[in-house]
C-alpha cells in the first residue's frame, strides 16, 4: 500500500485516458472536446515518463518521447482553437452536432 | 488640524458567518488595541521588525549551511566548512563512539532532528511566507510615497510615524475588515477560487529563488523555468477571476491580459535563453555564483547582445507583470479596474499580495541572470579576512548576503514604480505591436548575435575589451545619474530634482 | 456537488505547496561534483512520505477528472483541467523527471490553457451557454468507459512488468536532454519544429480575418 | 581560435549584419544612404582582410597560424563510427589572397554601384530597390567569404548554393523583364546541373573518405591509395558498368569538378554566363567575372589533392574546349557586356585548363590578376552604359575617349592586361602576360617535356632496389616517382623547411641535387607525415600526380592559337567603343562620366598593375602558394632570374627546353599581331568589317558564331524539347494503348453480353430479382447509415466500444 511502484501511476494513468474519452465523448461544446483530448494526452504522458522512471535502463527516452508529445500537444491546441474559431465563423455556434451537414 | 464629524449614518457592523467571524473579531481587536501602540512607538517596532525578520532568515541561513554541510561532507572535500570545520553525522557519531562518551546514545538521539528535513523545511518556509509578505506590504507603501513625490506630495504620513510606514498593514487591516462581496451574476466559485489561482504561483515562485548560495529553499535543476512557468501560470488566476466576474470591463481586462502574457513570454523567455547559454545551466545558484568577481563579470556586460537582452528582458518583464506602462489589464480610465472591478476585501488583496510579488520575481530574475545575483558590485576579495565576529558579520552583510540581492531587486522595483508614474499607457494594438515586431526581432537578433560571439569571441581580448567598455559606460551612467539626483535634492530639497523644481509653476 | 468541488480546490493550495516541498530534490552545496549536486535527485525518497505525496497527487488528479465530466460549464472545465495539468506536473516531480514537470507547467498550463480559455471567450455567446446531451448518449458513453476502464486496469494490474529493481535509478538532467535532443532525436526534434512552423502558419491563415 | 580567424569571420559576418539592417531596415534608411551602409559592411571586411593579410606577410612561423581550432557543428553517428562536421576557419596562404581580392574587388564595386544604380533603381512600379539591391549584394559578400574561410566541403557546399542564389536573385533583379528573370531561371537551372555532380562528389568524399575537411580528407585519400583501401579497393558495378577504385576515385574528382563547371561556366554548361549579363553591370563586374565564377578555381584549388591524372586530364580537357569556342564567340560580338563576359568565359576556360595540367600556382595567379582587370573593364563598361543611357550595342558608340577619358584608359589597362601586353624577356608587362605565360608553359611541359624527364626514371628507380626506403612497394614506388616531380616553388620550400628556404643560394643547389636522387620527397614526406598528417606535398599524392598524361598536342596548340585572339577581340571591344568617330550622334551628345564611379576604376586599375608583379614579390608569390594544399603542382615560374632558381624550380638546364624560351618565340608578341589586326580592321568604322564578313566562306562561320556555336538550340531541342516530346509521346501512347484500350474492351464487351443476355434476361424472372436486391441494398444502407450520424462524438463513442471489444478479444484469448 505504501510501497508506490510503476502500477500505481499506471492506473491513474489509465482513468485520466478514459475520463477524457468520456469528456470527448459527452461534451458537445468543440472546447470541451479539445480538453478531452488534452486530458487522454496527459494521461498516455504519465504512462511514458512512469515506464522510463521504473524501467528506464538508466536512459530518459521515455522523458524526451513525452516532451515531445507536450509539444505536440501545444501544437495541436493552437490549431484546434483556430479550428473552432472557423466553426464558429461558420456555422456560429460551437456545438460540434451541428457540423454534420456532410452526413448522408 | 481640522476634525471631522462624519456626515452619514454609522453603517451596522457587518455580520460574517464562520471562520471569517473569528478573523474579523482578530482584526478588529488588533486594530484597536496595536494601533496606539503602534503610533506611539514607530521606530522600535519597524527597526524590530527589520531585525526580527532578518534574524528569522539568518537563522534559516545557519540551520541551512550546518545541515547542508553535513549532508553535503560526505562528497570528499565538498564540505563547507561551518565555525571553521567540517562536521558529518557520520564523523560525530564516529567521534561520539571512539571516546566512548557515557551519554553518546543520548547525544546521538539529540542529533537526529538534523537529519529531518522537515524541521529546516518548516522554518524555511515561514521565512519565505514572511519575505512573501513583508514585500508587497512595503512595496505598496513606497509606491505611494514614491507617487507622492513625483506629483510634489508627501504621500501617506500618518498612520505609524515616521513618513507613514505603517500605511500599509492598516490598509490590510482594513481589507481584511471589508465585507466580501460576490455579484448576483457571476460564478461565484470561480469568483472565489480566482485570487488564489493568482497568489499561489507567486509564492511558489519564491521556493527556487536564491537569496544567496546557500540562501535557497530548494536548489532545483530546472529552478529558471521553474520560476518562469510560475509567472505565466499566474495569468490563470487572472482571467478567470475577469471572466467570472460576468462584467464587462472585467472580461475585456481578461482577454487583454491573456493576449499579452502570451504574447510578452516569447521575447522575455527568448532573451531569457541569453544567460542560460553563458552559463549552461538552468540551475539558478549556479548561474549566479559564476558571476563573482565584481560588477565587469555580471552577465549583462558579457557583451553588447547580453546587454540589449537585459534590456528586452526588463521591459518585457513590465508587461508580463503588467506594470506600467503595459498596465491594460487594470487601465483604471477605460476599465474602471479591469479584471478586479467586482472585488473587494481581502480576495482584491490578494490580487495585490500577487502582483508587488511578482514584480519582485521578475526583478529577481533580472538580477540573478544579468545583474551578478548576490554578488556585490566590487570584487569579493576585498572582504575582510580577519576573524573576529564584528568582521565576519560584516563580511557576511556586505558581501555576500542577500543584503545585495534584495537591495537590487529593490531598485529595479523602484524603476518599475517610476516608470509607472511618469509614463503614459500605451494601447493594447501598440502594445502587441511592441511586442512582435520590436522585442522579438531584437531578441533573435541578440540570441543569435550571443550566440556567435560565445563561438568565436568568448575567451578573447575583444570580448574583455567589451565587457570593460559596458561596464564601465553603465557605472559612469549610474553615477552621473545618481550625481545628478543628489545635487538635485541638495539644493532644492524635493526628490524630483533641482532643475524641475524651478519648473514648477509658482517656482 | 459545487460546494465540494470547491473544497477540494480549495485544499490543492496548500497541498500543492507541500507536494513541491516534499518532492522537490534534495539541495546541496555550489560544486558541481556530483548529481546531487548539480540539484538533481537520485533517487526518490520512498517510504510513507512518498506514498502521500502519490495519492494526494493521484486524488487531485482523479477529483478534478471527474470535475470535469460531470462539469456543464465550459469555462469550469477549463479550471478544473488546470487542476488535472498542475497534479499532473507534481506526479512528474515525484517520478524524478523536473524537467518534463516544469515544461508541464509552462506549456500546458501556461500555454494550452490560457489558449483555451481564450478560445472559450471568443466562441462564447453567453456566458452561460450550455448544450445538454441526451440521456441515453450519457449512459452509453458511461457503461463504455467504465467497461474500457475496467479492462485496460484489469491489463495493468495483472501485467508482469519488467522492473529492473538493481538499477540505480537516477533522475535527468538538461545535459542528458540536449544530447538526446541533438543526437538520437535529432530527426524527430527538427520534424517538430517544421511541424510547429506549419502549425503556427496554419493557425494564423485560419483564425485570420476576413 | 586566433586573432586572425575571428577577423575573418569578423570581415564574413559584417556585411551579413548589413544585409540584415538593409533587408529590415532598408526602405526607410533611403536611396543613397542604404548604399553606404552597405559599404561600411564591406569596408570592415577590407579592414579585416588587410590586418590578416599584413600578419600572414609579416609571420614567421606560417604553420602555427595554420593550426587552427574548429568546432563540432554536428556530430553524425554514421558508419559506426563519429563523424563530426566541424566549422572551422581555414587559414592558409590561398585564402588570405582570395580573400583580400574579393574585399578589394567588391569595395571598390560596391561604391560604384551607388553611383551606378542610383539611374538604374526605380523600374518596378515606381518602387524603390536600391536598397534591395545593396542588401543582395551584401549576401552575396557574405556568402563568397564564408567560402574562402570554410575549411571543410561541408561548409564550402553550403556558402557553395547560398552564393549560387544570390547570383539568381541578382541576375533576376530587373525580374519585371521577361529576358531577365529567364536569364537568372536558367543560370539557375544551370548551375544545379552542375551543383548535382557536385553533390554527387560530396557523397562519395563522404561514403569512401568519411570526412568533410579537406586536409583530413586528403589524408585519408592518400593513405587509402597507399594501402589500396577504402575507395581504391572498391569495385562496384554502376549500371552495369564495371568501375575500379581507381575509376571511382576518377568519378569522385569529376563530380566535385562538376560543381566548379556549373559555377564557372565551363564548356557544357558555359550557356548561362552570356545570359546572366541581364542583371545590373556592377553584379556582372562581381559575381559574374571576379568573384563567383573564379569560386570554381577555388574549388577546384581546393579539392586538388582528391584529383586522380584522370580526372586532371577530363579538367584539362574541358578547360581547354570552354577557352577556345568562348574566344571565337567573342570575336563577333557587338554587344559590349556580351563581350567582356566571353572574354570571361575564355579566361576561366584557361584557368581551369591551367589547374587541369596541373599549374596551381600560375592558374590562381591568373585568377587574381583576371579579377582585378575583368572586375575593372566590366565597370567600365557599366559606365559607358549608364554614361550611353542604357545603349549596349558597340556599333553605336565609338568616339567616347574624349567623353569619358578615365574609363578609357582604365579600359585600355584591362585590355593590355588580358591581351598580355609586355616585353618578353624583361620583367615589364601586365597580368596576363605573366600569368597566361605560366599556364602555357607549363601545358609546354606537360607537352613536351614530359616523356624523356619521367620515362626513364621510372624505369631506373620505380622498381629498382631502392625500395627498402620505404614500408611498401607501392608507396616506395610513387615516392621515388614523385622526387623527380617538378615541384612549386612553395613546395621546394615546405620540404626545407622555411629556414633554409630565406636562404635562397645555399638551399638550392642542395635540393637540385636532391632532386635528381629522387630521395628528397621520401625525405620531406615522412618530415611532413609526422608534422601536418597528409599537408602540403604529400608523396602519394604526388604520385598519383606524377602519372598525368603528356597531355596531347591539340590541348597545347589551342590555348596559343586562342592568345592571339584574346587581343584580337579585346582591341575590337575597345576600338569599337571609345576609338574612332562617333557612330551615333545622340548616345555621344549624352556620354558623361561621374566621380563615383571613376574612383573605383582607378583603384581598381592601379590593382592591376600591382597583381602583376605579384609574383615577382617573394613574400606575396608565397602568400599565394606557400603551405597551401597543392600536392604536386606543376608550376614554372614566368621568369626565372638565374640557375640556381631555376634548378629550385626544377626546370630543365637547357637552354632549348626551357618552356619560357619556346614560349618567347610562339606566342610572344601575340599581343601585337592581335592587336594591331584588331585596329587594322576596325581603324576607319566598320566598315571593313563588314566587307569581310560578306566573303563566301567567312560569312558561314560568323553565322555560326553568331548563333553562339549553335548550343542554346541544341540544348532547346534536345533537352527541353526531348523531354517534352518523351513525356507527351509516352503519355498519348499511355493513353490510346492503355486506358482506351481497356475502356474499349469493356465496353465492347459489355455491349456484346448486354446484346447477347439482355432480352432473355429482362424478359425473364430478373426484375424481381433486381427489385430485391435494390431493396436490400436500400435496406442495408439505412442500417449501415444510422451509426453514420456525422457528429464528431458518436465517432468516438463507436472507436472506443470498438477498443473495448478488441481488448475484450485478446484478454479472452490471454486468459484461455
Amino acid at each position: 500500500m505504501f510501497e508506490i511502484g510503476l502500477t500505481h501511476y499506471l492506473v491513474v494513468a489509465t482513468l485520466l485516458f478514459v475520463m477524457g474519452i468520456f469528456v470527448m465523448i459527452t461534451k458537445r461544446n468543440a472546447i470541451g472536446i479539445l480538453i478531452g483530448v488534452e486530458m487522454v494526452l496527459n494521461g498516455a504522458n504519465i504512462n511514458l515518463v512512469a515506464f522510463n522512471r521504473y524501467n528506464g535502463m538508466g536512459n530518459i527516452d521515455g522523458q524526451i518521447v513525452s516532451l515531445f508529445v507536450i509539444v505536440l500537444a501545444a501544437a495541436e491546441a493552437a490549431l484546434a482553437v483556430a479550428i473552432c474559431m472557423n466553426f464558429y465563423k461558420n456555422l456560429n455556434t460551437v456545438d460540434v452536432d451541428h457540423g454534420d451537414t456532410l452526413a448522408g | 488640524m481640522t476634525q471631522f464629524s462624519v456626515p452619514w449614518k454609522q453603517s451596522p457592523p457587518l455580520e460574517y458567518r464562520g471562520p471569517a467571524r473569528g478573523i474579523v473579531a482578530l482584526a478588529r481587536m488588533v486594530y484597536t488595541m496595536a494601533t496606539p501602540i503602534v503610533s506611539r512607538f514607530p521606530g522600535p517596532i519597524l527597526l524590530g521588525a527589520i531585525i526580527g525578520g532578518t534574524l528569522l532568515v539568518w537563522a534559516h541561513w545557519m540551520l541551512f549551511g550546518f545541515v547542508e554541510t553535513i549532508a553535503a561532507s560526505d562528497v570528499n572535500g565538498a564540505a563547507h566548512s561551518v565555525w571553521g570545520q567540517t562536521l558529518t553525522t557520520a564523523e560525530i557519531g564516529a567521534y561520539l563512539d571512539a571516546h566512548s562518551i557515557v551519554a553518546s546514545g543520548i547525544l546521538k538521539y539529540l542529533l537526529w532532528p538534523l537529519q529531518l528535513e522537515l524541521l529546516r523545511d518548516l522554518v524555511g518556509l515561514g521565512a519565505i511566507f514572511g519575505l512573501f509578505n513583508l514585500i508587497p506590504v512595503y512595496a505598496i507603501w513606497w509606491e505611494r510615497k514614491v507617487a507622492g513625490r513625483i506629483q510634489s506630495r508627501m504621500g501617506p504620513m500618518r498612520v505609524g510615524g515616521w513618513h507613514g510606514w505603517a500605511q500599509s498593514f492598516a490598509d490590510g487591516v482594513k481589507l481584511v475588515g471589508k465585507e466580501d462581496l460576490v455579484p448576483e451574476q457571476a460564478d461565484a466559485m470561480l469568483f472565489r477560487v480566482a485570487p488564489y489561482l493568482a497568489f499561489v504561483p507567486s509564492l511558489l515562485a519564491f521556493l527556487c529563488l536564491p537569496l544567496g548560495s546557500y540562501w535557497v529553499f530548494r536548489n532545483v535543476d530546472v529552478a529558471l523555468i521553474f520560476i518562469i512557468a510560475m509567472v505565466g501560470v499566474e495569468v490563470v488566476g487572472v482571467i478567470v477571476a475577469g471572466w467570472a466576474s460576468n462584467n464587462k470591463w472585467s472580461v475585456y481586462g481578461a482577454m487583454r491580459e491573456a493576449c499579452q502574457m502570451v504574447s510578452y513570454e516569447i521575447p522575455m523567455t527568448t532573451v531569457l535563453l541569453i544567460p542560460i547559454m553563458t552559463a549552461g545551466t538552468l540551475n539558478m545558484v549556479q548561474i549566479g555564483d559564476m558571476q563573482t568577481g565584481g560588477w565587469f563579470s555580471w552577465n549583462a556586460f558579457h557583451n553588447p547582445f547580453t546587454f540589449i537582452a537585459f534590456i528586452t528582458y526588463y521591459i518585457a518583464s513590465l508587461a508580463n507583470c503588467k506594470r506600467a506602462p503595459f498596465d491594460l489589464p487594470e487601465s483604471e480610465s477605460e476599465l474602471v479596474a479591469g479584471f478586479h472591478t467586482e472585488y473587494s476585501g481581502f480576495r482584491w488583496a490578494l490580487f495585490f499580495f500577487a502582483e508587488y510579488a511578482a514584480m519582485f520575481v521578475v526583478s529577481a530574475l533580472a538580477v540573478t541572470l544579468f545583474l551578478g545575483a548576490w554578488h556585490t558590485p566590487i570584487p569579493a576579495t576585498w572582504a575582510f579576512e580577519e576573524d573576529s565576529i564584528v568582521k565576519i558579520f560584516l563580511n557576511g552583510v556586505l558581501f555576500s548576503s542577500p543584503f545585495w540581492f534584495i537591495f537590487k531587486c529593490f531598485i529595479f522595483i523602484y524603476i518599475q514604480l517610476w516608470i509607472r508614474w511618469t509614463l503614459p499607457r500605451i494601447r493594447i494594438d501598440q502594445v502587441l505591436y511592441s511586442c512582435v515586431q520590436v522585442m522579438f526581432p531584437i531578441a533573435c537578433v541578440a540570441l543569435v548575435g550571443h550566440a556567435v560571439w560565445m563561438v568565436l569571441l568568448d575567451g578573447t581580448v575583444f570580448s574583455d575589451i567589451i565587457r570593460w567598455i559596458l561596464g564601465l559606460l553603465t557605472a559612469a551612467v549610474t553615477f552621473g545619474f545618481l550625481s545628478v539626483a543628489a545635487f538635485g535634492y541638495r539644493n532644492g530639497r524635493q526628490m524630483v530634482g533641482y532643475l524641475a523644481v524651478k519648473q514648477l509653476p509658482g517656482a | 456537488m459545487t460546494l465540494r468541488l470547491k473544497k477540494i480546490l480549495l485544499l490543492m493550495t496548500p497541498l500543492a505547496i507541500a507536494m513541491f516541498i516534499a518532492a522537490a530534490p534534495v539541495h546541496a552545496a555550489d560544486t558541481d561534483l556530483s548529481l546531487s549536486d548539480q540539484g538533481i535527485q537520485t533517487s526518490a525518497d520512498g517510504g510513507l512520505l512518498e506514498a502521500l505525496m502519490f495519492y494526494a497527487c493521484a486524488g487531485v488528479i482523479l477529483a478534478s477528472g471527474l470535475a470535469i465530466c460531470l462539469s456543464k460549464n465550459i469555462v469550469r472545465m477549463a479550471v478544473y483541467l488546470f487542476g488535472t495539468l498542475a497534479a499532473v506536473a507534481l506526479m512528474y516531480f515525484l517520478l524524478l523527471a523536473n524537467f518534463i514537470g516544469v515544461i508541464q507547467l509552462i506549456v500546458y498550463a501556461g500555454g494550452t490553457l490560457i489558449l483555451l480559455i481564450f478560445g472559450v471567450m471568443l466562441t462564447s455567446k453567453s456566458p452561460w451557454a450550455k448544450f445538454e446531451v441526451k440521456r441515453s448518449e450519457l449512459i452509453a458513453a458511461g457503461v463504455v468507459c467504465a467497461l474500457f476502464a475496467g479492462m485496460l486496469l484489469f491489463v495493468v494490474v495483472n501485467a508482469e512488468w519488467p522492473l529492473e529493481t538493481d538499477a540505480v535509478v537516477v533522475g535527468s538532467s538538461m545535459t542528458q536532454f540536449g544530447t538526446g535532443l541533438l543526437t538520437n532525436y535529432l530527426v524527430p526534434f527538427e520534424a517538430i519544429s517544421v511541424l510547429l512552423l506549419v502549425v503556427m502558419i496554419g493557425a494564423a491563415y485560419m483564425a485570420r480575418q476576413e | 581560435m586566433g586573432n586572425y580567424e575571428i577577423a575573418l569571420c569578423i570581415g564574413v559576418v559584417a556585411p551579413l549584419f548589413m544585409f540584415a539592417v538593409l533587408a529590415f531596415f532598408g526602405h526607410r534608411i533611403g536611396k543613397p544612404t542604404s548604399g553606404w551602409v552597405a559599404v561600411l559592411g564591406v569596408l570592415a571586411s577590407l579592414g579585416c582582410a588587410t590586418y590578416v593579410l599584413l600578419g600572414w606577410l609579416s609571420a614567421t612561423d606560417k604553420a602555427a597560424l595554420m593550426a587552427t581550432t574548429g568546432y563540432d557543428w554536428v556530430v553524425l553517428n554514421l558508419f559506426g563510427n563519429e563523424m563530426p562536421i566541424e566549422f572551422k576557419v581555414k587559414l592558409d596562404g590561398l585564402t588570405v589572397m582570395m580573400y583580400f581580392m574579393v574585399a578589394l574587388v567588391s569595395t571598390c564595386i560596391f561604391v560604384f554601384s551607388i553611383g551606378y544604380m542610383a539611374g538604374h533603381s526605380d523600374e518596378v512600379d515606381g518602387q524603390c530597390k536600391f536598397h534591395r539591391f545593396f542588401c543582395y549584394l551584401s549576401l552575396f559578400e557574405f556568402s563568397m567569404l564564408g567560402l574562402l574561410i570554410s575549411s571543410s566541403i561541408f561548409f564550402l557546399f553550403v556558402f557553395w548554393e547560398l552564393v549560387g542564389l544570390c547570383s539568381y536573385l541578382l541576375i533576376g533583379f530587373y525580374f519585371d523583364k521577361k529576358f531577365a528573370s529567364n536569364a537568372a531561371m536558367k543560370a539557375f537551372i544551370t548551375n544545379r546541373v552542375g551543383d548535382f555532380g557536385f553533390l554527387l562528389g560530396l557523397m562519395l568524399v563522404f561514403v569512401f573518405l568519411q570526412t568533410f575537411d579537406l586536409d583530413q580528407a586528403a589524408a585519408n585519400f592518400r593513405h587509402q591509395y597507399a594501402t589500396n583501401s577504402g575507395i581504391f579497393a572498391a569495385d562496384i558495378d554502376i549500371l552495369g558498368w564495371h568501375v575500379s577504385g581507381m575509376g571511382l576515385a576518377t568519378l569522385m574528382g569529376i563530380g566535385l569538378f562538376c560543381g566548379a563547371m556549373g559555377k564557372s561556366a565551363q564548356f557544357p554548361l558555359h550557356v548561362w554566363l552570356p545570359d546572366a549579363m541581364a542583371g545590373p553591370t556592377p553584379v556582372s563586374a562581381l559575381i559574374h567575372a571576379a568573384t563567383m565564377v573564379a569560386a570554381g578555381v577555388y574549388l577546384v584549388a581546393r579539392v586538388f589533392r582528391l584529383l586522380t591524372p584522370d580526372a586532371q586530364f577530363f579538367i584539362a580537357v574541358i578547360g581547354c574546349i570552354t577557352l577556345t569556342i568562348t574566344a571565337l564567340i567573342a570575336i563577333v560580338q557587338v554587344d559590349i557586356k556580351k563581350v567582356l563576359a566571353y572574354s570571361t568565359l575564355s579566361q576561366l576556360g584557361y584557368m581551369i585548363f591551367g589547374m587541369g595540367v596541373g599549374a596551381w600556382p600560375a592558374a590562381l595567379f591568373h585568377l587574381i590578376t583576371h579579377a582585378f582587370f575583368k572586375a575593372m573593364m566590366f565597370l567600365g563598361s557599366g559606365q559607358v552604359i549608364e554614361g550611353c543611357h542604357h545603349v549596349q550595342d558597340m556599333r553605336k558608340m565609338g568616339g567616347l575617349h574624349k567623353k569619358m577619358p578615365v574609363t578609357c584608359w582604365t579600359f585600355f589597362i584591362g585590355v593590355l592586361a588580358i591581351a598580355g601586353f609586355g616585353i618578353p624577356g624583361t620583367h615589364f608587362g601586365l597580368g596576363g602576360f605573366f600569368s597566361k605565360d605560366e599556364v602555357l608553359a607549363v601545358a609546354y611541359e606537360r607537352t613536351y617535356n614530359w616523356e624523356d624527364r619521367f620515362g626513364g626514371h621510372e624505369k631506373d628507380d620505380g622498381h629498382g632496389a631502392e625500395n627498402a626506403h620505404s614500408a611498401t612497394p607501392r608507396e616506395d614506388d610513387l615516392i621515388l616517382r614523385s622526387g623527380k616531380v617538378i615541384l612549386a616553388s612553395g613546395q621546394v620550400h615546405d620540404e626545407h623547411g622555411s629556414e633554409e628556404h630565406d636562404a635562397d643560394e645555399h638551399g638550392a643547389d642542395e635540393h637540385g641535387a636532391e632532386t635528381s636522387h629522387g630521395e628528397s620527397a621520401t625525405h620531406g614526406a615522412a618530415a611532413h607525415d609526422a608534422g601536418h598528417g597528409g599537408h602540403h606535398d604529400d608523396p602519394v599524392l604526388a604520385g598519383i600526380a606524377a602519372q598525368q598524361h603528356k597531355i596531347p598536342k591539340w590541348m597545347f596548340w589551342l590555348p596559343i592559337i586562342i592568345a592571339y585572339v584574346t587581343p584580337f577581340y579585346m582591341m575590337r571591344c575597345w576600338w569599337m567603343t571609345f576609338m574612332g568617330k562617333p557612330r551615333d550622334g545622340h548616345v555621344h551628345h549624352h556620354a558623361h562620366e561621374s566621380p563615383l564611379m571613376w574612383a573605383p576604376l582607378i583603384v581598381l586599375a592601379i590593382g592591376t598593375v600591382a597583381a602583376s608583379y605579384m609574383m615577382f614579390r617573394p613574400q606575396l608569390g608565397e602568400a599565394a602558394v606557400i603551405a597551401s594544399d597543392a600536392p604536386l603542382v606543376v608550376a614554372v615560374d614566368g621568369e626565372v632570374p638565374d640557375k640556381a632558381q631555376h634548378e629550385l624550380l626544377g626546370l630543365s638546364h637547357d637552354k632549348d627546353k626551357d618552356p619560357h624560351g619556346a614560349l618567347i618565340g610562339i606566342v610572344g608578341f601575340s599581343w601585337l599581331v592581335g592587336m594591331g589586326l584588331a585596329i587594322l580592321i576596325y581603324r576607319n568604322g566598320l566598315e571593313l568589317a563588314e566587307r569581310i564578313k560578306r566573303l563566301p566562306f567567312v560569312g558561314f562561320i560568323h553565322w555560326c558564331l553568331m548563333e553562339k556555336l549553335f548550343f542554346d538550340h541544341i540544348y532547346d531541342t534536345v533537352l527541353v524539347g526531348g523531354t517534352r516530346v518523351i513525356l507527351s509521346g509516352a503519355s498519348n501512347l499511355f493513353d490510346i494503348l492503355v486506358v482506351d484500350g481497356i475502356a474499349n474492351l469493356l465496353g465492347r464487351g459489355t455491349v456484346r453480353i448486354a446484346e447477347f443476355s439482355g432480352n432473355i434476361m429482362d424478359t425473364g424472372g430478373v426484375d424481381g430479382l433486381v427489385d430485391a436486391i435494390a431493396e436490400s441494398t436500400q435496406g442495408a444502407g439505412e442500417m449501415v447509415r444510422q451509426p453514420q450520424t456525422g457528429k464528431i462524438r458518436n465517432y468516438i463513442l463507436f472507436g472506443t466500444t470498438g477498443a473495448v471489444l478488441v481488448l475484450a478479444a485478446i484478454i479472452a484469448v490471454v486468459m484461455s
